[in-house]
């Protein structure tokens, strides 16, 4: 089931009503049956797996923390007889077992994922490398990709991890645990929350809040603009211009990327608008995945506020573990000692990033795209780094820091050089978005960004009119979002005030929503993560 | 102690180290920071901060990550 | 223990992704190479151009359906007659140009006024570039275009790409040879 | 006190909000929906049906083979029959079976007349028709099943409730008349009768190319026992009718399935196809070149349709009827006009 469909919004109605009718203990019930028909109507071919990942993540879970409780019972049995050595090897013992339950399902969650959405990629390199060798290709398979895996898998994972790692008590009710993975609003494209930001928002009671509904569904209506009036539009141009890459280079590929980062920004965190709204419906606050990205002064900066349960989750589970792990700690002794203080202190840095921009570019997509891709931005984000004493003494020299001018400069570099970036995605191979990129160079077509090219690329000034409208409205809204939320700045005008904008949007996004017959009704980009 | 406060001030000349409580939640240390002070305090104490203790908490403050250190070395 | 919990596990991922296997297939896109997964509804459209159908061929010219008729015409010349079928109610008209033993059905199809939907032979004055016209036999059609057909009330119809090419057989020989796009009829 | 106060406030600005965002999508929507009788008048008949009276002893149901071929003028002040024709562009046999549903619920005429030609589609065409067709109807369960039984795959049933979903990018292509016509459109067609008078002769009209399978679908085939149960429930006499056109192609394995069909279910099928017996000149009567006729040849071909029915199943003659013969002479009188203005345009090209 899409957010942007009919029968979301009916659904959402009749569980909402239904929600609120049940006595408070029911709730959280009404919720799991809500979020697997949701799942149900995406296809029911998927539910085994997201069943067998929470029944495997919940169980393991379950034994890590029974192993818990039998090493705090069994110090507190014999606090006296037990020497510090021997707790510490009863201890070591207990991790050792909790170890192995955490990686037993870690791996076979992952081992899934990998299966369902790597396999192919997998095949079409050793295909490549057959070839070189003059053999027989071997068939690709032909498997289904739930719907969201990546997304439900990493929050069971997340979950499984901060049992193991005792920052969170385990759950004994499976399904309990069963609605934290399958919560029908982040199940197909995050947020990838955690356990402990959304176990108190699903489990208790709530009681019907005029207030906080209507907040709901204002986030919901303007998550609809974002996908509807903006995102589904500019996909129409963007789509013409990608589909056609004889035709359409050179400076093409510049609207490309403006075009793309609208699209993917407006797509991606339009749905996730609606996801958090629907989770304000119900009292379940869900975590923020965006925070005004392109105000960004820094890749890295924008890293932090693009996706940021994503990279968030990158950093707890794979950054640091791999940082601060024994061998690592030991090469970055040693390293400090032999290649000096200065490369010394980066080494491992260096290291786990890699690992990290390889994990997230691979995540986005299993092709070499999103692996230069991911790969591209932890050049990137290095290189700045490295030259992060030199811009300050650039700073300091001519004082430019804190200028305005200044930072819209950066803001500038920052968006060009992602949507550059980006750009990988909207390409059939590496080499073509290298040779397209390169076109911008060599084919000096800069005319077509007047002569009314662009009006021939399945977009009509109409369009252009409602998408420039629909991006400074985004961006005013992003401005005042600056000092504070901009629903309770609206909900404290007078209700005139308030209705008449509530219901403009409204009318705006039913009126020139790209939406029903003659437009595709387009996925969300984020779906099939 | 000392030692400690030496390699902070080191990182950043321009933080107060004896009154900020909030370096990681105003984002003035960020993860390479705290990959840097983790492989430094493993040299320093010989202790290992492991991924779970890798919290805001312990992290805030330079007597919190003091405090981790000092339970750290109890514990292991 | 831990052995058998891990194989355990082996097991279990090994059914689960069998399951996979099969229930494959009827998942549009979600298969496989899905580098749309990445991203961009702007990918989509490498796959399309995958099998061409077969194409007629009338004065060294090829003529394929799902292609406009204009430059076809520019090439082969005008037809000896051109029949004008408005579809009702203004949405668009459909075109039969006859040339000495075939003719032409056109359509509007997306951008195109004139696609060519369908390309009837119907006397022995042409042939197929495979060497078939009215009057030769199954056996000729079979051999030029293989055995890999349906056949229904002595229709033999080979699917190739989107379209499909319909050969009438009646006393043993071809009575009618049809291209027919799939998606313009 | 205070609180009940509030409360009585906060219902109150509540239903006035709900009021007049209601009235507001009311209006957008009547004026998006596009003007059939300025626009696309094939998408018109459904709708005026419902403004004639419901004392018709004759209603044809089918598609522009029917309500561009059969004056009801000439059928009325010939033979005395008053006729409607509830035609819409391609409509499907699905769709005549459920406007005769329709029909059913506002009178019982002596014969119904159902254009077979739409017996060749299993399938939906095309969303523009179906538009054309189910939008005129008035809501009933017939409407409901009728657009559940026609949708495309792209098609949801709530772009049917509420248009506006449908129509909400138009605003870009309003004109003058949108606004003119939102509340009431203009009438258009004569008992459904939609006058055409220009002359392309036929020429050229090709075959037929040969078919695998000339066998009309199961769905098809379910209607078309729908509506022969349907009139038999109501006692109504069903014609079957194929009207005389060059093409498309009507095959004779079609006929001959047809002529089976209602020998076994003893109703009457009626094929114009080449019948020389209607004594139409496709050099002149067809606006087209053959494949739907004009003011010339639809008048020819009604008068044939007219001896045939007294004839064949003596539809009786309602020229007594004082009202009826009011109502037909300003129709007439409209004809008449409508004709030479016709004629008048046509010459001035």
């Amino acid at each position: 089931m899409q957010f942007v469909s009919y029968s979301f919004l009916l659904f959402l109605a009749v569980v909402f009503i239904i929600y609120y009718l049940v006595p408070g203990r029911f709730q959280w019930m009404v919720l799991l049956v809500a979020s697997y028909v949701f799942y149900l109507f995406s296809g029911p071919k998927y539910l085994i797996y997201i069943m067998v990942t929470t029944f495997t993540t919940w169980l393991a879970a379950r034994q890590i923390d029974k192993l818990k409780k039998q090493q705090a019972d069994y110090l507190e049995e014999n606090k006296k007889t037990l020497s510090r050595e021997d707790k510490k090897s009863y201890k070591s013992a207990i991790k050792k077992k909790q170890r192995f339950m955490m990686l037993a399902a870690l791996l076979f969650n992952l081992g899934i994922l990998a299966v369902v959405k790597y396999t192919n990629f997998a095949i079409s390199n050793i295909n490549a490398v057959i070839n070189l060798a003059g053999g027989q290709p071997i068939e690709f398979v032909s498997l289904i990709l739930p719907l969201g895996i990546s997304f439900y898998t990493f929050r069971a994972l997340s979950y499984l991890i901060d049992v193991y790692r005792n920052t969170i008590s385990a759950e004994k009710n499976v399904f309990k645990f069963a609605l934290f993975v399958s919560f029908f609003p982040q199940l197909i494209q995050g947020p990838i929350s955690r356990y402990s930001q959304l176990e108190s928002g699903l489990f208790t009671s709530h009681h019907l809040n005029l207030k906080r509904v209507s907040f709901g569904l204002q986030r919901i209506l303007w998550g609809y603009m974002k996908k509807m009036v903006i995102a589904d539009r500019i996909v129409v141009g963007l789509t013409t211009m990608t589909a056609d890459t004889a035709a359409y280079r050179g400076a093409y590929v510049l609207v490309e990327v403006f075009f793309y980062a609208i699209q993917l920004y407006a797509d991606f965190s339009g749905g996730l608008d609606m996801a958090i709204g629907a989770g304000q419906i119900f009292g379940v606050t869900l975590p923020e995945n965006f925070e005004r990205p392109f105000f960004s002064k820094s890749i890295k900066e924008y890293w932090n506020r693009w996706h940021m349960t994503m990279g968030s989750w990158f950093t707890d589970y794979i950054f640091y573990p791999i940082s601060v792990c024994k061998p690592m700690l030991n090469l970055s002794k040693w390293s400090r000692t032999h290649l000096g203080p200065v490369l010394g202190r980066r080494l491992t840095v260096y290291l786990s990033s890699f690992a990290v921009w390889l994990a997230t570019g691979i995540w986005h997509g299993a092709s070499w795209n999103f692996v230069f891709w991911g790969l591209s931005n932890y050049v990137v984000i290095m290189i700045s780094q490295e030259l992060e004493p030199l811009y300050r003494r650039f700073h300091q020299k001519f004082n430019v820091d804190g200028s305005l001018l200044y930072k819209v400069f950066q803001i500038v570099r920052t968006f060009l050089l992602m949507g550059f970036l980006r750009i990988y995605d909207c390409f059939d191979g590496v080499i073509t978005t290298w040779r397209m990129v390169g076109s911008l160079l060599t084919t000096g077509n800069w005319n077509i960004l007047w002569d009314g090219s662009l009006m021939q690329i399945g977009l009509s000034m109409t369009d252009y009119i409602i998408l420039a409208a629909g991006i400074l409205l985004m961006f005013i809204v992003s401005m005042s979002q600056r000092s504070g939320s901009v629903r309770e700045k609206i909900h404290a005008k007078p209700y005139t005030v308030r209705f008449v904008i509530w219901t403009a949007l409204f009318l705006a996004v039913l009126l020139t929503g790209a939406y029903g017959i003659g437009y595709d009704a387009s996925n969300f980009i984020y779906n099939q993560f | 102690m000392d030692e400690l406060m030496e390699f902070l001030e080191d990182l950043h000349p321009d933080i107060d180290y004896e009154t900020c409580d909030t370096l990681i939640d105003d984002g003035i240390l960020d993860s390479f920071d705290i990959i840097s002070i983790i492989s430094e305090v493993a040299d320093m104490f010989d202790v290992t901060i492991s991924a779970e203790y890798i919290v805001p908490e312990n992290f805030n403050s330079a007597q919190a990550l003091y405090d981790l250190i000092t339970y750290l070395e109890d514990e292991g | 223990m831990k052995k058998k919990l891990m194989s355990l596990m082996l097991v279990v991922m090994v059914c689960i992704v069998s399951l996979a296997a099969c229930g494959g297939g009827d998942d549009k896109g979600n298969g496989g190479n899905d580098s749309q997964g990445g991203g961009s509804a702007a990918n989509n459209s490498s796959d399309n151009a995958s099998a061409s159908g077969y194409s007629f061929e009338y004065k060294g010219t090829s003529i394929s359906v799902n292609t406009d008729i204009d430059p076809i015409v520019e090439k082969i010349g005008e037809p000896s007659s051109k029949f004008e079928a408005p579809s009702c109610a203004g949405q668009g008209t459909d075109f039969i140009y006859t040339y000495s033993g075939f003719e032409i059905d056109t359509s509007p199809f997306e951008n195109i006024t004139n696609a060519i939907a369908a390309i009837i032979i119907v006397s022995d004055e042409v042939e197929t570039p495979e060497g078939i016209t009215i009057g030769s036999t199954k056996e000729d059609v079979e051999a030029a275009y293989g055995t890999d057909y349906t056949e229904s009330n002595g229709m033999m119809t080979y699917q190739k790409g989107d379209m499909k090419l319909n050969i009438l057989i009646k006393n043993n020989a071809v009575d009618s040879i049809q291209y027919v796009s799939n998606t313009l009829s | 006190m205070k609180h009940i106060r509030i409360l009585r406030r906060r219902i109150l600005r509540f239903t006035v909000s709900a009021i007049v965002i209601c009235l507001l999508l009311f209006l957008l929507q009547r004026l998006l929906m596009p003007k059939y009788s300025v626009g696309t008048q094939d998408g018109a008949m459904i709708a005026e049906y419902y403004n004639d009276a419901p004392k018709h002893n004759l209603v044809i149901i089918g598609d522009s083979e029917m309500y561009e071929n059969i004056s009801p003028l000439v059928l009325w002040e010939n033979y005395g029959i008053n006729c409607y024709i509830r035609g819409s562009a391609q409509q499907l046999i699905w769709q005549s079976y459920y406007l005769l549903e329709d029909t059913l619920r506002y009178e019982t005429p002596e014969a119904v007349i159902i254009n077979i030609t739409s017996m060749q589609y299993g399938e939906p065409q095309r969303e523009s028709y179906n538009r054309m067709t189910l939008e005129g109807m008035r809501w009933s369960t017939s409407k409901v099943k009728a657009i559940f039984a026609s949708m495309t795959e792209e098609e949801s049933f709530w772009d049917y409730v509420f248009p506006l979903l449908r129509y909400h990018s138009r605003w870009n292509d309003l004109t003058e008349d949108d606004f003119r016509l939102m509340f009431s459109e203009e009438k258009v067609s004569l008992n459904g009768y939609m006058m055409q008078v220009g002359v392309k002769p036929a020429e050229n009209v090709p075959e037929g190319r040969p078919l695998a399978d000339y066998t009309f679908s199961d769905v098809s085939y379910q209607y078309l026992d729908k509506i022969t149960k349907l009139c038999k429930e109501h006692d109504v006499e069903l014609i079957l009718m194929k009207s005389p056109s060059l093409y498309p192609y009507w095959y004779e394995e079609w006929d001959a399935q047809l002529k089976t069909y209602a020998a076994e279910h003893e109703i009457r099928y009626l094929n114009c196809v080449n019948n020389d017996e209607i004594g139409l000149n496709f050099q002149t009567d067809t606006f087209d070149g053959g494949l739907h006729l004009n003011v010339a040849g639809a008048e020819i071909y009604s008068n044939f349709l007219g001896r045939w029915l007294q004839n064949e199943i003596e539809i009786s003659d309602l020229r007594d009827d004082g009202e009826l013969v009011q109502a037909w002479n300003s129709k007439a009188a409209d004809y008449e006009e409508k004709k030479s203005e016709k004629y008048r345009e046509l010459s001035e090209q």
